[in-house]
């Protein structure tokens, strides 16, 4: 058993908060709210592996594992890199090229051309994330995974929401659903959802640090009374509980991100579980706990404290929530005795 | 120990409810952009004017000052009324009717008080303030913002924070430094600031919520004639101090009202979700903490007229205050996040629900987060609350 | 309106403070854990007019009301005053001397030679607390009110357990209470879980002091690192936290009694549950944070800290706990809707 | 990043297993008495001689003073394997073992390892510490017992506090100033201290829970030989640090495991108990409540994992250690924090829920308190978090 990163995992995550850092600079990323996805930094990411790393190598892709995309996925959340991170690598990971419904838009997602995003079918009205960004919506449902073109939808009359909560993840309110066109069965379905839900919850943890690293540094630098106001316990204390939930989600996703690996030690159903029930309170509690630290600074749009906050809510809603998977864990404990 | 309403008290009720019944048709809703600050100003003063023609402005100014001299509980029953029926708040109308206003009533001369009083509760001038900066948050004593005595003006240059409704504003309520020797509480001065002096620019903020009525103030060489000083020269502090007197408990009272509506809403938006299986008005998670929040409000509601009863008794309310923003900016975060729970993914968008309720159920979870933040920290109301209620020792 | 105490009432809680500091000081309450019941100061704290307080004028009482009642068991709390404090007032305020079936046990109940118990009937095995203490077990169901003599249960084969949570609540695991001779009808009952429940809340609202004064007074004498504890933000934070409920809790537990004295404002049962909820949750909160400011020494049996933490403990599971008070509150706000 | 063990590592678990088998039906059960010291010495220290007898004592100890020499992941699958199959304790033997015999193998001379190393394998000797005292909780090193110079001895007088199992220790790991002039943390020595010496007093503590194995140990003019001293006169801070270089990650293996059986135990209660008209398995809110303390005790193996795996690479853990503890005991307070509400009026007695359950869930409650306190509260704990792991300014 060795628990850390290995030399690769380490090299991995050094490469792409490096190029995150000199691509997905945050100037770049908040200019997306408005401009829209970036096409061209989208492509870049794709060129360095990040859609096609858990692709088949026999598709082409790198055939690397869950814990490797989940070591990417936290440092894309980290720096705040917006758009379908998720849905595009599934759609890369979970579709084969052999020529069946889905596969040139898989392969158009490993290699950066399409983008793809993604909704768990419901009936009635509902909020899809990224629209007037992505050429293939996958709607996923208990028979299988559905594309439909996102032109299509979004010429159905459905405009983004003027005042997205996170801005950056535009959304529209789409009346309903349309079926889409099959691209996988239900099992490939179901891997979608749990492998969604892991790369989901890397990306809160990758939020989840992100926001307590802000608030740490400002603690650093900021003086009321005379010293920096991390000196004071109020802050201190305050930082230290963040960097623990932290370091406990984190110990999470990567045990997550091995047991879809197959470990044999676990249970894939219940690590993805545990991961994404932290998630959904990790990453929320800090970035409240980062605009708080940040005072009234932690308030304005230029601090990036609002930004981790507001990707993190959103994502609480993507692949289940908490509750859904704290209810899933009790069903588990409780059956014991069924 | 009662809380029944004298008859002088439910009459009072009566009266103003029957007015406001009368008058709130005529009203409009407020502007439809809310940044637009000048139809802003425009809505709530003309509000302001009403209730000044109809005797209600300055409700707990004293009557020699234009006022209508009423008890703390009138007042709360004023902030309890008016709120219930919908009536425009306060406002851009703030800073002179609840800090500046009492400021000058306590501390200005006579030929300030005539020229200032009557306008702010007429509704003609509209104030703004000048206390916080960049560099002293919570550490307000810590302020910069330098005046140079030049004989019979202050020249003052430096940089506010967080002075709402500055861009239509008519004055404005400022502390500068006048003596950056002495101790700091000790070379601070109080000053009334015309906005309309050169030197003075205006940046608006831009929050978490997107733009709105919070601005920056950059004063360049501003000069304020000395006639514009409240109190002595060095003692703006204890000016700024005597304000805080003015608080009868009664500050949060339109909030908890709102926020009673905000929950009993929830609580009907919750009978239209459907989570897994359920309805969320059949999970008992979501239940019972929309129950302990109701006791929550409620308890918060009684402890507001337990404070405005001392005010009533003593004059005063003291660390009472912070006892009751700390638990109330508690309630209302977890009002908040108990909201998202239930929208789930239809709370992706501020300002609309997907239909499920009219109240922006999205903008009032970014608005809480100022709730632990703005005027004193929730880390600053606890050593108020520690050192202040409790005795103990100050940590620095 | 003046929510306010009155000097009446005032001069009440003063009162009830000092007989407490003189004749129910620690020791002497401590003292019962192992002696059982004190009676002759039981005596004395009838005589005072602590049980006869809200008994009608024309029953021998003081015809006191419900908001005056909560004033003194607050103090009661706070001074941890041992045994069926509640139980034996409500019978004594809920019982007339009409020659009734309870009457008997009422009158002794107001003057202190009857100690009276009570417990809501429910199926099965179940925990009565007092049994040794009291003479009589006043039992309530949805039809009404039963007594039943305290020796027959204790003779029934039933011994107390040897470590009741609370060292001064004895608690007899007993196998199925007996019907008992009804002393009073549904509605009465009903009266009697609701006064019981704020009286309850009020006895929790004085522990929830005394477990605050408590940690305070220990947080400005105690020294570390060269300075009282208090100075801590850690210390003084926790502090403040813990009078902000005790506040809260306060003008919780004052309104309902005088809600319940007929306020004509608000509705009674809304502010019983009201009360009870927050009391749930403040006392046992503050005796948790009494316990943690002491230190080492918070889990030591001579510091008094753990004492009001368990006596919270008990406390909310009678009349009542906090989930089926907000389960009330919830069905009346959801009920607007339906 | 590898959750897999290799193969060497599975057969040290299979062999063992199937050790634990073979002898753990021959273990009677823990003295039912646990205020009888006497009796849980024997237990203890006979299931240590077992231990010793199939080379399984000190497993993390070097070979070369006795141990097994294994890895950290070794040391977590012991852990991990005795608790699950319901082995003793380390009980009486935990200063010996974790403490003590760590600091001797680190600092003290070849006379007294060979004479005390051995003893604390084998379960002869039983070790006790004395290193808090009354005035010094988390501020260890402001500790006031003296030990006067006398020659070939030291002459100690004082209070220690919290010395588990002093009344049936053998030694004691005690810490002396021996330089009130010095800066604190620099007058203090390290001694060993037979507990047959003239002057000790033991007194029983008291807990919220009852009687138990701790005590209160006062010093009248104790005469320690000098050659007891570890580590230089003045130089015992150093030395008690020493030890904590030891910590791989370990030290709440067996908690975790006891916990996570305590939450199957509970989802069990829950099975069982009817709230309102409900079963509380069937509540929404104590479901999920359960599955999110599953989440938890789950990472928070992981998180060991993670712990150990660093240990096992550079040798030591960190401040990880004081992140484990903050997650670890805010976890375990709020499961009896459920399990009060679970059982209620069930859970008025310890030791005994109307056989609701074989376990203790009302003496854990009580248990629980101690987890923010002892070894560190959990004010210190996030000191040394935000100072150590995130280099935040200290506040004195």
């Amino acid at each position: 058993m060795d628990f850390e990163l290995n030399e690769d995992q380490e090299a991995l995550a050094e490469g792409v908060a490096a190029l995150c850092a000199g691509r997905f600079d945050i100037e770049t990323v908040r200019a997306m709210a408005t401009d829209g996805l970036d096409r061209r930094r989208w492509t870049e990411l794709a060129e360095t592996g990040v859609f096609s790393l858990t692709r088949p190598e026999s598709d082409g892709g790198l055939g690397m594992g869950w814990a490797d995309a989940v070591v990417v996925l936290e440092q894309l959340g980290r720096a705040l890199v917006p758009g379908p991170l998720v849905a595009t690598t599934l759609v890369a990971a979970l579709i084969g090229s052999g020529g069946d419904d889905g596969s040139e838009i898989a392969e158009g997602a490993a290699q950066g051309t399409m983008v793809v995003g993604t909704q768990e079918r419901s009936p009635g009205r509902c909020y899809v994330e990224f629209l007037p960004w992505i050429d293939a919506l996958v709607i996923s449902d208990d028979e299988g995974l559905w594309c439909v073109d996102a032109a299509s939808l979004s010429t159905a009359g459905a405009a983004p929401a003027a005042h997205p909560l996170d801005p950056l993840t535009p959304v529209t309110a789409v009346a309903e659903l349309p079926q889409g066109r099959r691209i996988a069965d239900a099992d490939t379905a179901a891997q979608w959802r749990q492998c969604g839900a892991l790369l989901t919850a890397a990306l809160q943890l990758g939020l989840a640090a992100g926001a307590t690293d802000l608030a740490v540094e400002y603690a650093k630098q900021r003086e009321q009374f005379g010293r920096p106001i991390g000196a004071f316990q109020a802050v201190k204390h305050r930082c230290a509980d963040m960097i623990t939930r932290v370091e406990v989600l984190r110990a999470a996703v990567y045990a997550a991100g091995t047991t879809l690996d197959g470990n044999g030690v676990d249970d894939p159903a219940h690590s993805v579980a545990v991961a994404k029930v932290l998630a959904s309170s990790a990453a929320a509690a800090c970035g409240k706990d980062s605009v708080q630290v940040h005072g009234g600074m932690g308030y304005t749009w230029e601090v990036d404290a609002h930004l981790y906050l507001k990707r993190a809510w959103v994502n609480d809603h993507t692949f289940g929530d908490g509750d859904h998977y704290a209810e899933q864990l009790a069903a588990g404990l409780i059956g014991r005795y069924q | 120990m009662d809380l029944c309403y004298t008859e002088a008290e439910e009459a009072f009720r009566d009266e103003l409810r029957a007015w406001l019944n009368s008058v709130l048709g005529d009203i409009g809703p407020t502007p439809a952009d809310h940044t637009d600050l000048e139809a802003r100003r425009a809505y709530d003063t003309s509000w302001q004017r009403i209730l000044y023609d109809a005797g209600y402005a300055g409700i707990h100014w004293p009557a020699e000052f234009g006022g209508r001299g009423s008890t703390p509980t009138e007042h709360l029953i004023f902030l309890e009324e008016t709120e219930r029926a919908g009536a425009p708040y306060v406002g851009v109308n703030f800073v002179g009717q609840l800090h500046a206003g009492p400021t000058l009533i306590a501390e200005a001369t006579p030929i300030q008080q005539s020229a200032h009083l009557a306008p702010i509760l007429s509704g003609d001038h509209v104030w703004c303030q000048g206390f916080s900066e960049p560099g002293s948050g919570s550490d307000l004593a810590s302020l910069t913002t330098r005046a140079f005595d030049d004989g019979d003006h202050y020249v003052v240059t430096g940089q506010k924070i967080w002075t709402s409704f500055a861009q239509v504003a008519d004055y404005c309520e400022l502390l500068v430094r006048t003596d950056p020797d002495a101790p700091k509480h000790r070379g601070i001065t109080w000053l009334i600031m015309p906005m309309d002096l050169p030197g003075i620019e205006i940046r608006p903020i831009v929050t978490a919520l997107g733009a709105g009525e919070f601005a920056e103030m950059f004063l360049d060489e501003v000069r304020i004639p000395k006639v514009n000083r409240v109190g002595d020269h060095n003692d703006g502090w204890r000016v700024t101090m005597v304000t805080f007197a003015f608080e009868r408990g009664t500050a949060f009272i339109s909030e908890i009202i709102a926020s009673q509506r905000l929950l009993a809403d929830l609580a009907g938006v919750a009978r239209k979700v459907t989570r897994g299986s359920a309805r969320a008005s059949d999970d008992a998670e979501i239940r019972r903490e929309l129950g302990r929040l109701e006791a929550e409000l409620d308890a918060l509601w009684s402890l507001t007229k337990r404070n405005v009863s001392q005010a009533q008794r003593t004059g005063m309310v003291g660390p009472g205050g912070s006892v009751f923003k700390l638990a109330y900016a508690d309630a209302r975060k977890r009002m908040s996040q108990l909201a998202e729970r239930i929208l789930g993914r239809a709370g992706l968008a501020i300002g609309d629900t997907l239909d499920l309720s009219e109240l922006d159920h999205v903008g009032e979870r970014i608005y809480t987060l100022t709730l632990t933040i703005a005027a004193g920290t929730s880390e600053i109301q606890r050593n108020i609350v520690g050192e202040r209620l409790l005795g103990l020792p100050k940590d620095r």
